[in-house]
């Protein structure tokens, strides 16, 4: 029963985490509060949906067509209505404001257009769906790829950001946008890439739980709240807290509905959130100010 | 004279670095003392163990025999110790009235509505920031916004005055006008610690310093003894000030 | 006299409750509209009405919902108005309903009030009964495998934390323990739970022959996802809403096979074959096998009181709600005089080779023969 | 003269008499129209009153709704009314308590999700409550409160919710809120006991909305957590205030009404795309009006008394 | 050569600087002196591209136009801006700032040597490469601010007030070091109100009033300007 409890907390932080990576890189680098975070995900599910069922398409395979799609879609977005933002901002909450604002507008648009092209039905279908049979306990197969893929973009991006040049670059648009002009970083340039590597990152979860998840288009909140959690939780901005908060709030739900009462989960999973802002009320690796 | 505030074995450490070691020194009522210290020496960080936006790890601060070491900031403020910080702190969104008007709003006998105003723009005149009451603070430069601070800690009507490199930035003519202020500010009873690194101003202001380095204090005396002191010139003047 | 029924409507087109709106409610509306439409509109009287139809998102608010009744009824007009879709919204409106004397024929509520609301509201009718009726139906069909000596006494029992899912568990465990089962496992899980591994592996290290799921579409799929990755395979095996979705034949094809639920229909009727083609015509997908059929049923209820009573009056067409038997998919149904349920319908069904076919009441006409024990899942693809 | 308290308030009187003759004038959905803007102008107004100048955005304005609804569920059939209320009242009061002191040394984007994360938790006790305890997670509210009576009871409240509002923002209270907005170490170092201040403010904006909750109740005969928490609520009413403007007292309102009747036109006739052309007219509307509903009003006055003063000087 | 022709800068209504030009020679300290609120500060914005130019204006730096270029361009082409206030990244630390000073492209070549350079010249940077910069003393952060531009391998710095807050022992190093990277061949813009130190460093000076340029003059010049003395070296 442990072994279970670890390994499905492990999944499901691993895609609570992988879903959140996104997001952090989104608002701890573009500063955009992105709440049509989660109905990008859920695009990226139906689309899966749509080449799996119709194109026979692996997910996996379409993840080599929707993640270039999702990193350029994101651009865009960036470019074209949030870019006139950014350069009107006078301030970060007005910035803060205004992307909370045409951030939901954008929300309803995707969502809108998800219920024109899919309607709101509840979509399901299942690939990759075998057991697997680990440490003497069994697992769907398609949940040991997301959390494969949430370590292995976890570590990718961990490295790109404190490695990388370009990663520093990131961070310092991140902490303070005009003084990163003045190191030569060409701020909208930066913003736009981390902004797009996070729609990246949320189109390539929206794959990868659609194999497993029942969606519909309108459960994309869902996921932005989720992802919110973990990134606060995590620390603005920071990977691997994100990782870590993912896995911890996956471990906690999974110990909870095993050993204690699966009515419990959420509320466990709240209040552990809300119990490490309470200590650090910079999340887990956040500096507090 | 009488000590308006003593400062007892005062430690200040973040994480492995400690800012500020068992410093002792006492402030007399009505002087205005010096602090000085070499970069990274400890002394904003004695303002803020003072004013009460840090607390000490060990140690006592007597403000008239009161201890107030760890005390909230709001309430050392309504005893009667205002501050400047050393990057300048101002409401950027309200008008320089407004900034006045918070000194003078909340402290022991708060002032509000058109006493409240007349006092905030008399205060302002007195700054040197006449006729600017309706400019907002962010649309001030740096000196203005700094001017403005000290109006708003004099709103507080304080017995210690804080000033953490107020002069700093001032080209000569307007230092003359800063000292020259500051002096009032003394002969009007204002008790005053200054942070200072212009080394003229603290000659022609104060009475006495106390020299800090690395967290410690290193000297204490007479402006003239310790600017002579050894150690002192040579952690923290150079050749050029012997 | 005018010249179209005006019908309105408002439903979830939108948020939290679209996905079971889109599956239940607005394809037949969609569907009888269509088809009174295409056959030159409604005989009311010595004329042929045409519908036209007034039609709002409530957006998964109750206050939405109310707000929207308000305006069909005051605003717009309508000569009559359909219900939204679920529990929670059909309660917010009634009172609505109720003062501008609408019928409100609800076709996706169960409540154990359902009795108490019909008398509360006289022109209500809540066609899908109370949770306790689908419980017990169940808990009588496991009595009987008892006594057949097919199934022990264990039973685990898993429940969606919110209304159906509380009023069917409450129901569920009161009627099993009258009858001597013993309920190894007995939890609620809140809305919005993604992992369901826990439970199913908790479930399945207990053994019971028998588990039960009040649970809602994307955790009864979800449940039945990791009941067979895990292997576990009890001889009966129950899933709440959505195991009567065409959606959860298409998703687990086969593997369906043996899953029991709420619903159920006879799949030789010829009604009903005509009712699941026309729907699949009209509307791009098959109905559901449970809360579509009350839908509907309701729908042509209402179409033939209408005609029945030759107007448009609201007084005089629910007179002939109350009173009259309508000819509707679900056969030949009346209103319990009591408390306003159809008392025609099957509160258990199973999956048989691609239909869901209908078990409890055993004594209905068209019901089928339980499979048993359930098969084995068969290997994921 | 035109400033003067004296004027305002009973301007403000006046307007609130005569709002009260509104349900003699309209038919149902009138009513149904008015009470919905209301009730939003209460959420968003009482939102405005701390999150404008501290600038915390909260999110967890439906916990205090669902709060005052779910008091009202448990003790409406139990309680005489105007007690119902105060129960409620007091329920809210004490969780803003816990809330405001819970969350003071969060800052920004992590006191939002906090207060979001911390509805969620209520929202989620609730249900568990009971579910475990009580056994019946949706509740029935049958009481015999009219729709006139439910937009008085608003309309009252609404009214208070004013007159405070104007007289906080003339007090020493509302300014050092606007100064702990500002910089919050300078307010505590000019006197100002910030988490007095902080939470007086946040349980005083709680306490609208908490009865807001608990008189909009009555209007849905069913409340079960996911209806009375619902967080859409929560949204709904920062986004109308962010809209309308929140520096001013009068800002929300301008955000309400309009996102109102927007909401109520799209949703007539456009029921099926409703979503879609929401978002885009939203998004109009951010580019469009980058300082608020308010703050174009305003710009728009400044605009027509300069053009005012031009005139007087050209003769 | 960094040539300034015809620069004005404009908040709004208010006009901060008005058709002002000037011209630095590589290696060459340029002073620019004036009293508080001439628009000194606004001239190294308007020069760094922080702050919008009038249209009139133009820049060029090594016979290059970078007038209309964007910060991180004109950073590129070799102008680097220690602003007031410093401009720090303060949730990075120390080290990050200092690489992210070579972000520019040209900067990449003899990154290693310039930062051993940059530790050499501030010994205390050195000690505290992973503390991060928001929590270094007012000092510290100055030291770190100018160690930064100049691993931007910039043609000309512009250097706004950098011996504020400085301790009266560094500044004086500070500007030795300052004359010291002129030598090397980096031109340098300098506003400071340590006039008398400033003046005796630079080659060449400009009185700025009002937004205007109202003087100029070799340092020598200056320093003998009996209005100079009086408003600007208080003798
Ligand atoms: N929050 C903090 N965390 C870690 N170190 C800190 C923090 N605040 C200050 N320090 C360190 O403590 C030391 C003392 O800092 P302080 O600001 O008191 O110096 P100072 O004497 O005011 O210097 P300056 O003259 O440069 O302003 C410095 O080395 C500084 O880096
Ligand atoms: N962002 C701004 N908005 C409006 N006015 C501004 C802004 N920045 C500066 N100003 C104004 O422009 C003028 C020049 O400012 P600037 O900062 O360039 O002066 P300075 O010479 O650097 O002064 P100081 O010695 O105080 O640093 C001042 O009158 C100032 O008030
Ligand atoms: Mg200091
Ligand atoms: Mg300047």
């Amino acid at each position: 029963m442990l072994t279970n409890a670890i390994l499905s907390g492990l999944t499901m932080g691993g895609m609570y985490a992988l879903v959140a990576m996104g997001l952090t890189l989104q608002y701890g680098v573009s500063r955009i509060m992105n709440l049509a975070y989660g109905e990008f995900v859920i695009a990226a599910s139906f689309v899966a949906f749509l080449l799996f069922t119709s194109g026979g398409l692996s997910p996996l395979v379409s993840l080599l067509i929707i993640v270039p799609a999702g990193f350029a879609v994101s651009y865009l977005v960036y470019g074209i209505l949030l870019t006139p933002l950014v350069r009107r901002a006078r301030s970060r909450e007005a910035l803060e404001a205004d992307s909370i604002l045409s951030t939901f507008g954008l929300l309803f648009i995707v969502q809108g257009l998800m219920l024109v092209f899919f309607g709101g039905n509840y979509t399901s279908y299942s690939y990759f769906n075998t057991p697997v049979q680990i440490l003497g306990t069994t697992i769907a197969a398609n949940r040991l790829v997301v959390l494969g893929f949430a370590v292995l973009f976890g570590a990718a991006c961990y490295f790109f950001l404190m490695r990388t040049r370009t990663g520093v670059a990131l961070r310092a648009v991140a902490v303070d946008p005009i003084a990163a002009g003045l190191v030569a970083v060409d701020v909208r340039w930066a913003a736009a890439l981390a902004f797009a590597l996070g729609g990246a990152i949320a189109v390539t979860g929206g794959v990868l739980v659609s194999m497993f998840l029942t969606f519909n288009a309108n459960i994309g909140v869902v996921f932005t709240m989720k992802a919110l959690i973990v990134v606060i939780m995590g620390g603005v901005g920071n990977v691997a807290g994100a990782l870590a908060a993912g896995i911890i709030l996956g471990l906690v739900e999974s110990f909870v509905a095993t050993f204690v009462d699966p009515g419990l989960t959420i509320a466990v999973t709240y209040a552990v959130f809300l119990a490490v802002l309470l200590v650090r009320p910079g999340g887990l690796f956040g500096t507090a100010k | 004279m009488s000590t308006l505030l003593q400062v007892s074995g005062v430690t200040k450490r973040f994480g492995g670095l400690t800012a500020v070691r068992e410093a002792s020194f006492v402030v007399k009522a009505g002087e205005i003392l010096g602090l000085l210290g070499p970069n990274g020496s400890g002394k904003t960080t004695m303002m803020n163990l003072i004013s009460g936006n840090l607390r000490p790890d060990a140690g006592g601060i007597a403000f008239e025999n009161t201890e107030i070491a760890g005390r909230r900031p709001h309430l050392i403020a309504r005893d009667g110790v205002a501050r400047t910080f050393q990057l300048v702190r101002v409401v950027g969104e309200m008008n320089a009235r407004e900034n006045v008007m918070a000194g003078l709003a909340f402290r022991k006998s708060p002032l509000w509505g058109s006493a409240a105003e007349d006092e905030a723009d008399r205060l302002l005149e007195r700054v040197g920031l006449a006729g600017r009451a309706q400019t907002p603070a962010a649309d001030m430069t740096y000196i203005d916004q700094k001017r403005l601070e000290l109006a708003r800690a004099l709103g507080l009507k304080p017995r210690l005055l804080l000033l953490d490199e107020w002069l700093a930035g001032l080209n000569q003519t307007e230092l003359e006008g800063g000292v020259s202020l500051i002096r009032s500010l003394g002969e009007d009873g204002v008790t005053v610690i200054m942070v200072e690194h212009v080394m003229a101003a603290i000659r022609s202001l104060c009475g006495r310093c106390v020299v800090m380095n690395a967290g410690a204090i290193i000297a204490e005396g007479s402006t003239g003894d310790v600017m002579a002191d050894p150690a002192v010139v040579s952690a923290y003047l150079g050749d050029e000030h012997a | 006299s005018q010249e179209s029924v005006r019908i309105g409507y408002v439903v979830s087109k939108t948020g939290a409750n679209a996905g079971g709106a889109t599956t239940s409610t607005i394809p037949n509306y969609e569907l009888w509209v269509h088809e009174i439409n295409e056959a030159g509109g409604i005989q009311v009287g010595d004329q042929k009405l045409k519908i036209e139809v007034v039609e709002y998102d409530d957006r998964s608010s109750s206050e939405e919902a109310v707000r929207a009744v308000e305006r069909l009824a005051t605003q717009d007009k309508v000569d009559f108005i359909l219900t939204p879709w679920g529990t929670g919204n059909n309660l917010a409106v009634g009172p609505i309903f109720d003062k501008y004397g609408y019928p409100q024929i609800a076709g996706t509520s169960v409540t154990d009030r359902a009795p108490d609301l019909a008398k509360r509201w006289p022109n209500s009718y809540w066609l899908l009964g109370t949770g306790g009726s689908y419980a017990e139906g169940f808990v009588d069909l496991l009595v009987k495998l008892r006594e057949e000596g097919k199934i022990g006494d264990e039973v685990a029992m898993a429940s969606i934390a919110d209304g159906f899912g509380i009023e069917l568990s409450t129901a569920g465990r009161t009627a099993l323990q009258e009858n001597g089962f013993k309920l190894v496992y007995d939890q609620t899980y809140p809305l919005g739970t993604q992992d369901l591994a826990p439970i199913v592996n908790e479930v399945k290290a207990l053994n019971p022959d028998v588990f039960i799921a009040f649970s809602y579409p994307p955790d009864t799929l979800g449940l039945t996802d990791q009941a067979r990755v895990l292997g576990f395979n009890p001889k009966i095996f129950y899933t709440g809403v959505a195991t009567a979705f065409p959606l959860y034949k298409d998703r687990f094809k086969d593997a369906a096979n043996g899953v029991v639920s709420l619903g159920g229909i006879d799949p030789n009727d010829e009604k009903v074959k005509a009712y699941i083609a026309k729907h699949k015509e009209v509307t791009g997908k098959e109905p559901d096998r449970w809360a579509s059929f009350m839908t509907y049923a309701g729908l042509q209820a209402l179409q033939q009181s209408i005609e029945q009573s030759g107007t448009l009056d609201k007084e005089k067409v629910s007179e002939v709600l109350r009173t009259g038997t309508f000819d509707t998919v679900l056969g030949n149904i009346s209103f319990d005089n009591e408390n306003r349920q159809v008392p025609n319908i099957f509160t258990v069904g199973q999956w048989q080779d691609g239909e869901f076919v209908g078990l409890v009441p055993t004594d209905k006409e068209g019901s089928g023969e339980l499979v048993f024990p359930k098969p084995e899942w068969p290997a994921a693809q | 003269m035109k400033n003067s308290p004296a004027f305002v308030i009973g301007a403000g009187a006046i307007l609130f008499a005569a709002l009260a003759f509104v349900p003699f004038y309209v038919d149902g959905y009138g009513l149904a129209l008015a009470i919905g803007i209301a009730s939003y102008t209460i959420l968003a107004t009482a939102w405005a009153l701390f999150s404008g100048p501290t600038r915390y955005i909260s999110l967890a304005t439906v916990a205090f709704f669902g709060v005052g609804a779910y008091t009202v569920a448990v003790l409406g059939e139990v309680l005489p009314w105007p007690l119902v209320m105060l129960v409620a009242a007091i329920n809210g009061m004490l969780l803003a308590l816990v809330v405001g002191l819970s969350t003071l040394r969060l800052a920004g984007i992590y006191f939002v999700i906090f207060t979001f994360g911390l509805t969620e938790l209520i929202k989620q006790l609730v249900t568990w409550y009971e579910v475990k305890i009580t056994r019946t997670v949706g509740r029935y509210v049958f009481l015999d409160i009219d729709q006139q009576t439910i937009y008085w009871q608003l309309l009252a409240l609404a009214a208070i919710l004013f007159l405070v509002g104007y007289l906080i923002g003339r007090s020493r209270l509302g300014f050092a809120l606007r100064i702990i907005g500002g910089d919050e170490t300078v307010a505590r170092h000019v006197g100002i006991d910030t988490t007095h201040a902080k939470v007086a403010l946040f349980v005083l904006s709680a306490l609208f909305m908490t009865l807001t909750g608990a008189i909009m109740a009555p209007r849905w005969t069913y409340i079960d957590p996911a209806i009375a928490f619902n967080p859409q609520v929560s949204f709904q009413a920062v986004i109308m205030a962010l809209l309308g403007g929140v520096q001013r007292l009068w800002g929300p309102v301008l955000g309400v009404i309009p996102m109102t009747l927007l909401f109520e036109y799209l949703n007539a006739n456009f029921p099926n795309y409703f979503i879609l052309i929401l978002g885009i007219v939203f998004m109009l509307i951010v580019y469009l009006l980058p300082q608020g509903v308010a703050g174009a009003v305003s710009s728009l006055r400044a605009w027509s008394r300069r053009d005012g003063k031009s005139v007087e000087e050209a003769r | 050569m960094l040539e300034v022709s015809a620069l004005s800068v404009a908040y709004g209504k208010h006009q901060a600087l008005r058709d002002v030009s000037i011209v630095a020679a590589p290696g060459e300290i340029v002073a620019i002196l004036g009293s508080n609120g001439a628009g000194k500060s606004s001239l190294l914005k308007a020069l760094a591209g922080l702050v919008p130019k009038s249209r009139e204006t133009s820049v060029t730096l090594g016979g290059k136009d970078i007038s209309r270029l964007r910060p991180h361009e004109i950073v590129e082409a070799g102008l680097a801006l220690v602003p007031e206030g410093r401009g720090l990244f303060g949730d990075l630390s120390v080290a990050e700032n200092l690489q992210l000073g070579a972000f520019a492209k040209r900067a990449r070549q003899g990154e290693a040597d310039r930062l051993a350079r940059v530790l050499d010249m501030f010994p205390r940077l050195k000690e505290r490469r992973a503390q991060m910069a928001r929590t270094m003393s007012g000092g510290e952060q100055q030291m770190l601010a100018i160690g930064r531009a100049l691993m931007s391998s910039p043609d000309f710095v512009l250097l706004d007030e950098p011996s504020l807050g400085l301790a009266p022992v560094v500044t004086q190093s500070l500007f030795s070091i300052l004359g010291d990277i002129a030598a090397a061949g980096t031109g340098i813009i300098l506003v400071e109100q340590n006039t008398r130190a400033s003046l005796r460093i630079a080659q060449h000076a400009y009185l700025l009033e009002n937004g205007r340029i109202v003087g100029q003059g070799t340092a020598a010049e200056l320093s003998a300007d009996p209005a100079v003395q009086r408003a600007y070296l208080g003798l």
